[in-house]
């Protein structure tokens, strides 16, 4: 980053302020034998026959809903491994961090992991906010983090894959698809925070650039559960679509407002892009039937690999435990970065990262592959259709597998965006 | 003309009128008791006269008006209270408690600064109120009698110039009340002192003069013998201890 | 009592403290460590504030997050305009907002004087201008707590919606210098958290100060009998006033020095939960006494930092009981256990006394 | 004009939700001056009543009708349990119980996420209650969704059954004896104790309701009672303590207060305005727009 490089690398030390002379004395005494080792990057500890990774992921608090399925696909991925062999001929010991749905703990949490625990990698965050808290902590360990959410894109750090959607991998295709149906006029409606602000604004762009209109654009805090003026809104607006980016208890509460409003997924389809499974469970197919969601994984998505991958989560977890997009981003990350490990002979991030451009997996969503130069993966996009089961059917998909573009380049209506 | 002045006084809550046209004028050096059924406006009176509540009329002490101004205001012109029930600290000492009575005209400065020794008012009123001993104690742990000589105490290093005092021997054993009515009696030398009372062996001792209120109104007011002898203060005290016999008393007294 | 034993316990008392932070803690415990507990010492800051405005104000403050949080991103303002260079925006900017200059009401904050003195005295205008509403309308017990949770969350709504100027719900994160230090440099984190084990210090004796004084009994006064202080002449509105704005300031401070140690500031550290958390730990050890707030906030981040590694959801269960427990069956907190202690001792000791007396 | 009357029905509508929420409080907080932060949780139990009887009862209309009565008593239970256990101890330290109230919430939602699961579960609405009404035809038709009038509808009546009771009832005419003087109350032969714990049994337990009538509009898990919690609270003391025509009033007020700013700005600057005006109302009455005249010092 190019802002680091401004600050010198100076230390109070040589400052030498008067006022904490006393204390530099001090700072002195205690240094010697630990700033040594910890001035470098922390090292992975791989001595002993297992070899630990982290699992961040808040376990309690607002995000606890979503985070938990996510640990325990790491974690039903974890025991797959470790059955057939391990990594390296190491099991892998999984300790599980609560990030707390609060973004300083962590970070706290993060270095936990790295200093006191030296895993090897780490998996986990799901909100934007999170990820960016920990980004630093990651950068200056050099450590590696597998991020499995799909997100707004526009970042590239060095120590993160994103085995999650960037947005040409969800949005994009989700408004093509929109555009393909001739649905012109959108409607956004997003929860307050970085995701949806940050999507809108591609949304804009283009709409823009493709002749579309966007009617409205309304923000609801995080947490929300008032929606009868948005529904009113967007209803008189007089839309062809709804484009929905809400997160979390707002989505219960807007399609209930937005049944009882009269609009239906006939009158005035919503595309959806954080609704999965686990969502529609807690909403009811009797609010969302017929209406749309863009991911790049559903339960229902055909393969053999899906077939094993959800009936393992279900033998552990339970039968009414559904599976989604980001448990499988979540499930396929630690199958990358064992073939990563396995192809640099190494659990050094360094050598991984070199390790891992062109590693390919077959994962439950289909074939993936990761691209080396921005740590993101190829990914299929698919549209999917709420059926009256709670299941999400697949009505279209990308044909193969979407080059990873988080900051747009390859799109020319895009080039005002970063 | 000095002292208290209290002008066509009127106190509602909600269309009950509590106190209804009062005139009332005590003047320095008087101790002046307030006496009346339960419910004839004397504590309403007194919370109107230091802001509590608010009334309509005009209250003037020393020439000031005095309604319209916020509590401690009026406080600060001079004009101090106590309570039906003892209100003091309980969880600071006696000390604490007369100092912070003391203090109100304190500088910032002085206010942030540690108590380094005794202000002379203080040491003075602990012995007036014969709490010297008990200095160091947690208000809370004095005995019913003492919070109100200690109530009084503040009043006194607050130097007011006007007390309202608000049954201050309830619940006092007779040598208490002996002792407390001295006590008022020496203080009323230099101020103005109106005491509610409803204790009439103690008003027969100590008044100076009497105002009777009844029902909001000013029945009658005079000095002890005069008001009993009204015969529209017996119609109201109708059935309490006979007048003659009280009025022998007084003159005893 | 013995007089010199009462004014050289206070010393010992903070020369042990002092020996622990400076001396002790660094020497035992990892940067790691070393890291959390600057942390939890910015928490314990905050409770040197609670103490004198709840435990002797009577002032529940229920929003002190916010103070924090103005303390905090004050600071943070300033640090990532320092870490962008001169004449460039910060890195979020860059990427969620539009202006390609800085917001008017950022700009001061590039003066470092400025950004200092605004961590501190900005809550404490914010405290101000609120108290002076709120105690001069006589708002008080269970509705000044209840506003103060409302203007918490208000806050952290507002602060989230602005999310091209303020960071949104990321808010301000990827802190990397300290007034030209290196905050990756782990000499220059141990010295962040040498200044705020100081600041911690300075500010309980300025606290105890403020406690010993004649102001300090008049708080004790007003919190007990609000009303009788005003019958004797004072204005409690402003004996009030005084002690929510110092919290205030106190609490600004503890946002400011959490920056440089935690490297993030966000709208997660001021809504109406974290707001509660930060009155937990005084709560737990004892409102009222200043060691009994501190240590009581200290332990129970350490305890949320080590339970909820363990067992995240026990951690929920325990944080409910602690209140639960302190504050119905405890409510002088640990603090008052000691005393207890001690007053049981000293029982013991008279009847000694009065044995021995009457045995000679 | 159809914009202004639809937000002026949206707003008596949020209102509705608003005053459901803030009901039980105005006996809890209002009436015993007692601050029970786990009235949301409260709440919350009568939704997840909701939810365990319709995994009985298939028709979701006959379940929703019995989960009325059902969740009444569940969270009146949890209501009384709950002031047996603590609150009894707290008459005289009103903040205290806020935070002590605070940390049995939290146990509350653990709970709640310990044996419903942490992620949000539904119920079904029945079919009469799904569609809307359309009170104004047209090309721009005003429409008004009939889960709304039912909590409407549900709101006045269990407003008229609340004043009732106070009224009229002997139940009701101890409890404004306990709220205008205790000892006097008790020394009269009335067993304090006991009506503090129905006064509390009912509060809570028209939380219950409460907790029935948001199924039908927002989420059920377990932090649904946080999100509302506030607002309530801001109804009372807006409101007035010990006084329900206050709480009616606001909770209307700020229902259509808060639609038409969230109609003409966005919802987080409408959220923010209706705290400024809250924070400037109390300027001009800060003892809220009712008040009972008392003559205590304290």
């Amino acid at each position: 980053m190019s802002s680091a490089s401004i600050i010198l690398r100076r230390r109070f030390l040589s400052g030498g302020l008067a006022l904490t002379a006393v204390v530099a004395l001090s700072a002195c005494g205690a240094k010697t034998d630990a700033a040594g080792s910890s001035d470098e990057a922390a090292q992975a500890d791989v001595s002993g026959d297992t070899v630990k990774v982290g699992l961040l992921n808040s376990l309690s608090g607002t995000m606890a809903i979503s985070e938990v399925t996510v640990r325990d696909s790491l974690k039903l991925a974890i025991d797959e491994i470790n059955a057939s062999g391990g990594v390296l001929g190491k099991k892998i010991q999984p300790i599980s961090e609560d990030g707390a749905s609060d973004w300083p703990t962590f970070a706290e949490k993060a270095q936990k992991l790295i200093k006191e625990d030296r895993v090897a990698a780490t998996f986990g965050c799901w909100t934007s906010a999170s990820r960016k808290a920990v980004k630093p902590v990651f950068e200056k360990n050099k450590s590696l983090l597998f991020y499995p959410v799909q997100y707004e894109g526009l970042e590239q750090s060095p120590y993160i894959f994103y085995t999650g959607a960037t947005t040409n991998q969800q949005i994009v295709p989700a408004l093509d698809y929109l555009k393909s149906k001739g649905l012109k006029k959108l409607y956004l409606v997003g929860s307050d925070y970085v995701f949806p602000r940050t999507a809108n604004k591609i949304i804009q762009a283009y709409a823009k650039a493709n002749g579309m209109t966007i009617l409205g654009e309304d923000y609801a805090p995080l947490g929300s559960t008032e929606f009868s003026t948005i529904a009113n809104k967007v209803k008189a607006a007089k839309a062809d679509a709804v484009f929905n980016t809400l997160n979390g208890d707002s989505n219960v509460a807007f399609f209930k407002e937005y049944k009882s409003a009269g609009l239906t997924a006939k009158s005035l389809p919503v595309v959806s892009v954080s609704i999965a499974e686990e969502e529609v469970k807690s909403i009811g197919s009797q609010y969302l039937a017929g209406q749309l969601t863009a991911w790049n994984y559903y339960q229902t998505t055909a393969g053999a690999a899906n077939e094993k991958f959800v009936k393992a989560y279900k033998a552990k977890y339970g039968e009414d435990k559904p599976t989604s997009d980001p448990m499988e981003a979540a499930y396929t990350s630690v199958y990358l970065w064992k073939a990563m490990v396995e192809k640099a002979k190494s659990f050094d991030p360094e050598k991984v990262k070199a390790a891992s451009d062109g590693i390919t997996f077959d994962a439950p969503e289909g074939e993936v592959t990761v691209d080396g130069a921005t740590q993101h993966l190829y990914k299929t996009a698919r549209i999917g259709e709420i059926g009256t089961d709670g299941l999400i059917k697949e009505v279209w998909d990308s044909g193969k597998p979407i080059e990873p573009d988080p900051y747009l380049k390859g799109y020319s209506w895009a080039s005002d965006l970063s | 003309m000095s002292g208290l002045e209290i002008r066509r006084l009127r106190v509602s809550f909600d269309g009950f009128t509590a106190v209804d046209g009062v005139d009332l004028d005590v003047r320095p050096g008087d101790l002046r008791f307030l006496i009346g059924p339960n419910g004839a406006g004397k504590t309403t009176l007194v919370d109107a006269v230091t802001g509590l509540v608010k009334a309509e009329g005009s209250v003037r002490f020393d020439g000031e008006e005095l309604l319209g101004r916020s509590v401690h205001r009026i406080a600060r012109s001079g004009i101090g209270r106590t309570f039906q029930t003892a209100t003091v600290f309980e969880e600071l000492t006696v000390l604490q408690n007369l100092d912070i009575a003391a203090g109100a005209g304190r500088s910032m400065w002085t206010m942030l600064r540690r108590r380094k020794d005794v202000p002379e008012s203080v040491v003075r009123a602990l012995e007036t109120i014969g709490l010297t001993d008990l200095a160091d104690s947690p208000a809370g742990t004095l005995a019913h009698g003492q919070k109100q000589w200690l109530e009084i105490g503040m009043l006194l290093v607050q130097d007011v110039r006007l007390l309202l005092l608000d049954e201050p021997v309830a619940g006092m054993s007779h040598d208490e009340r002996e002792a407390t009515g001295a006590l008022l009696r020496r203080i009323s030398e230099e101020r103005t002192v109106v005491v509610i009372e409803h204790d009439m062996d103690f008003m027969r001792s100590f008044a100076r003069s009497v105002s009777v209120l009844h029902a909001g109104r000013l029945l009658s007011e005079g000095t002890v013998a005069e008001v009993q002898a009204d015969p529209k203060v017996q119609e109201v005290y109708l059935g309490h201890a006979a007048a003659t016999e009280d009025a022998t008393v007084v003159q005893e007294a | 009592m013995n007089p010199l034993k009462g004014s050289l316990r206070p010393v010992a008392g903070f020369a042990g403290a002092a020996v622990l932070l400076f001396a002790v803690a660094p020497l035992a415990l990892t940067d790691f460590r070393l890291g959390l507990l600057a942390k939890y010492l910015c928490t314990a800051m905050v409770a040197v504030g609670i103490c004198l405005a709840w435990g002797r104000g009577g002032l529940l403050t229920l929003g002190q997050g916010v103070f924090f949080g103005l303390g905090g991103y004050a600071m943070a303002m300033h640090l990532k305009i320092a870490d962008a260079g001169p004449g460039n925006l910060p890195d979020f900017m860059q990427l969620y907002g539009t202006a390609t200059e800085l917001p008017w009401w950022w700009r001061p904050f590039a003066n470092p004087a400025f950004a200092l003195a605004a961590t501190v005295l900005l809550p404490m205008a914010v405290a101000a201008l609120l108290g002076l509403f709120v105690f001069r309308r006589r708002v008080k017990g269970a509705y000044f707590a209840i506003l103060s949770q409302a203007l918490a969350a208000a806050f952290a709504i507002w602060l989230i919606g602005q999310q091209a100027t303020t960071g949104g719900t990321n808010g301000l994160t990827d802190i990397q210098g300290f007034f030209g230090y290196d905050l990756d440099d782990p000499v220059n984190q141990r010295t962040v958290y040498f200044i705020i084990a100081a600041a911690l210090l300075a500010l309980i004796a300025l606290a105890r100060q403020l406690i010993h004084s004649r102001y300090g009994e008049l708080l004790v006064a007003v919190r007990d009998s609000e009303e009788r202080v005003r019958f004797l002449g004072y204005d409690p509105a402003n004996v009030k006033l005084v002690a929510y704005v110092v919290a205030a300031g106190m609490a600004g401070l503890a946002g400011a020095l959490f920056v440089p140690a935690v490297g993030i500031i966000s709208p997660a550290m001021i809504g109406i939960v974290p707001s509660i958390e930060f009155v937990i730990g005084a709560a737990v050890g004892g409102r009222a006494s200043l060691v009994g707030a501190v240590l009581g906030a200290i332990g129970v981040v350490w305890a949320k930092t080590a339970l909820s590694e363990e067992f995240p959801a026990a951690w929920t269960y325990f944080q409910g009981l602690l209140f639960i427990v302190a504050l119905a069956f405890l409510p002088g907190g640990l603090a008052s256990l000691a005393g207890m202690l001690r007053r049981r001792r000293a029982r013991q000791r008279k009847a000694t006394v009065v044995a021995v007396g009457e045995a000679a | 004009m159809t914009v202004i009357l639809g937000q002026t029905f949206t707003g008596i509508s949020i209102g509705a939700v608003l005053l459901l929420i803030a009901l039980g409080l105005s006996l809890t907080f209002g009436q015993m001056n007692v601050i029970n932060m786990a009235h949301g949780e409260f709440i919350m139990a009568g939704a997840y009543t909701t939810y365990v009887l319709q995994k009985s009862i298939s028709d979701a209309g006959m379940s929703l009708l019995v989960a009325l009565p059902v969740a009444f008593l569940v969270s009146g239970a949890l209501g009384a349990l709950l002031e047996w256990l603590l609150i009894r101890r707290l008459y005289l330290r009103p903040l205290d119980t806020l935070l002590v109230t605070w940390g049995v919430s939290l146990m509350l939602q653990q709970l709640a996420r310990d044996i419903f699961g942490a992620p949000n579960v539904q119920t079904r609405a029945p079919d009469w209650l799904t569609g809307n009404v359309t009170l104004i035809g047209g090309a721009d038709p005003l429409t008004v969704a009939n889960s709304r009038l039912f909590i409407l509808g549900l709101a006045v009546a269990a407003v008229v059954a609340l004043a009732s009771t106070l009224r009229l009832t002997p139940l009701g005419r101890r409890i404004r004896a306990v709220v205008q003087n205790r000892d006097l109350a008790e020394v009269s032969g009335i067993s304090t104790a006991r009506v503090d714990r129905t006064a509390f049994f009912v509060g809570s337990g028209l939380a219950g309701i409460a907790g029935v009538a948001l199924t039908l509009v927002g989420p059920i898990g377990p932090t649904m009672g946080t999100n509302v919690i506030i607002d309530a609270f801001l109804v009372i003391v807006v409101g007035g303590i010990g006084q329900l025509k206050g709480t009616v009033i606001v909770a209307f007020v700020l229902g259509v207060l808060q639609s038409v700013l969230e109609y003409s700005t966005t919802v987080s600057v409408a959220k923010v305005l209706v705290l400024v005006a809250i924070v400037a109302f109390l300027q001009w009455r800060p003892q809220g727009l009712y008040t009972l005249r008392t003559r205590s010092l304290v």
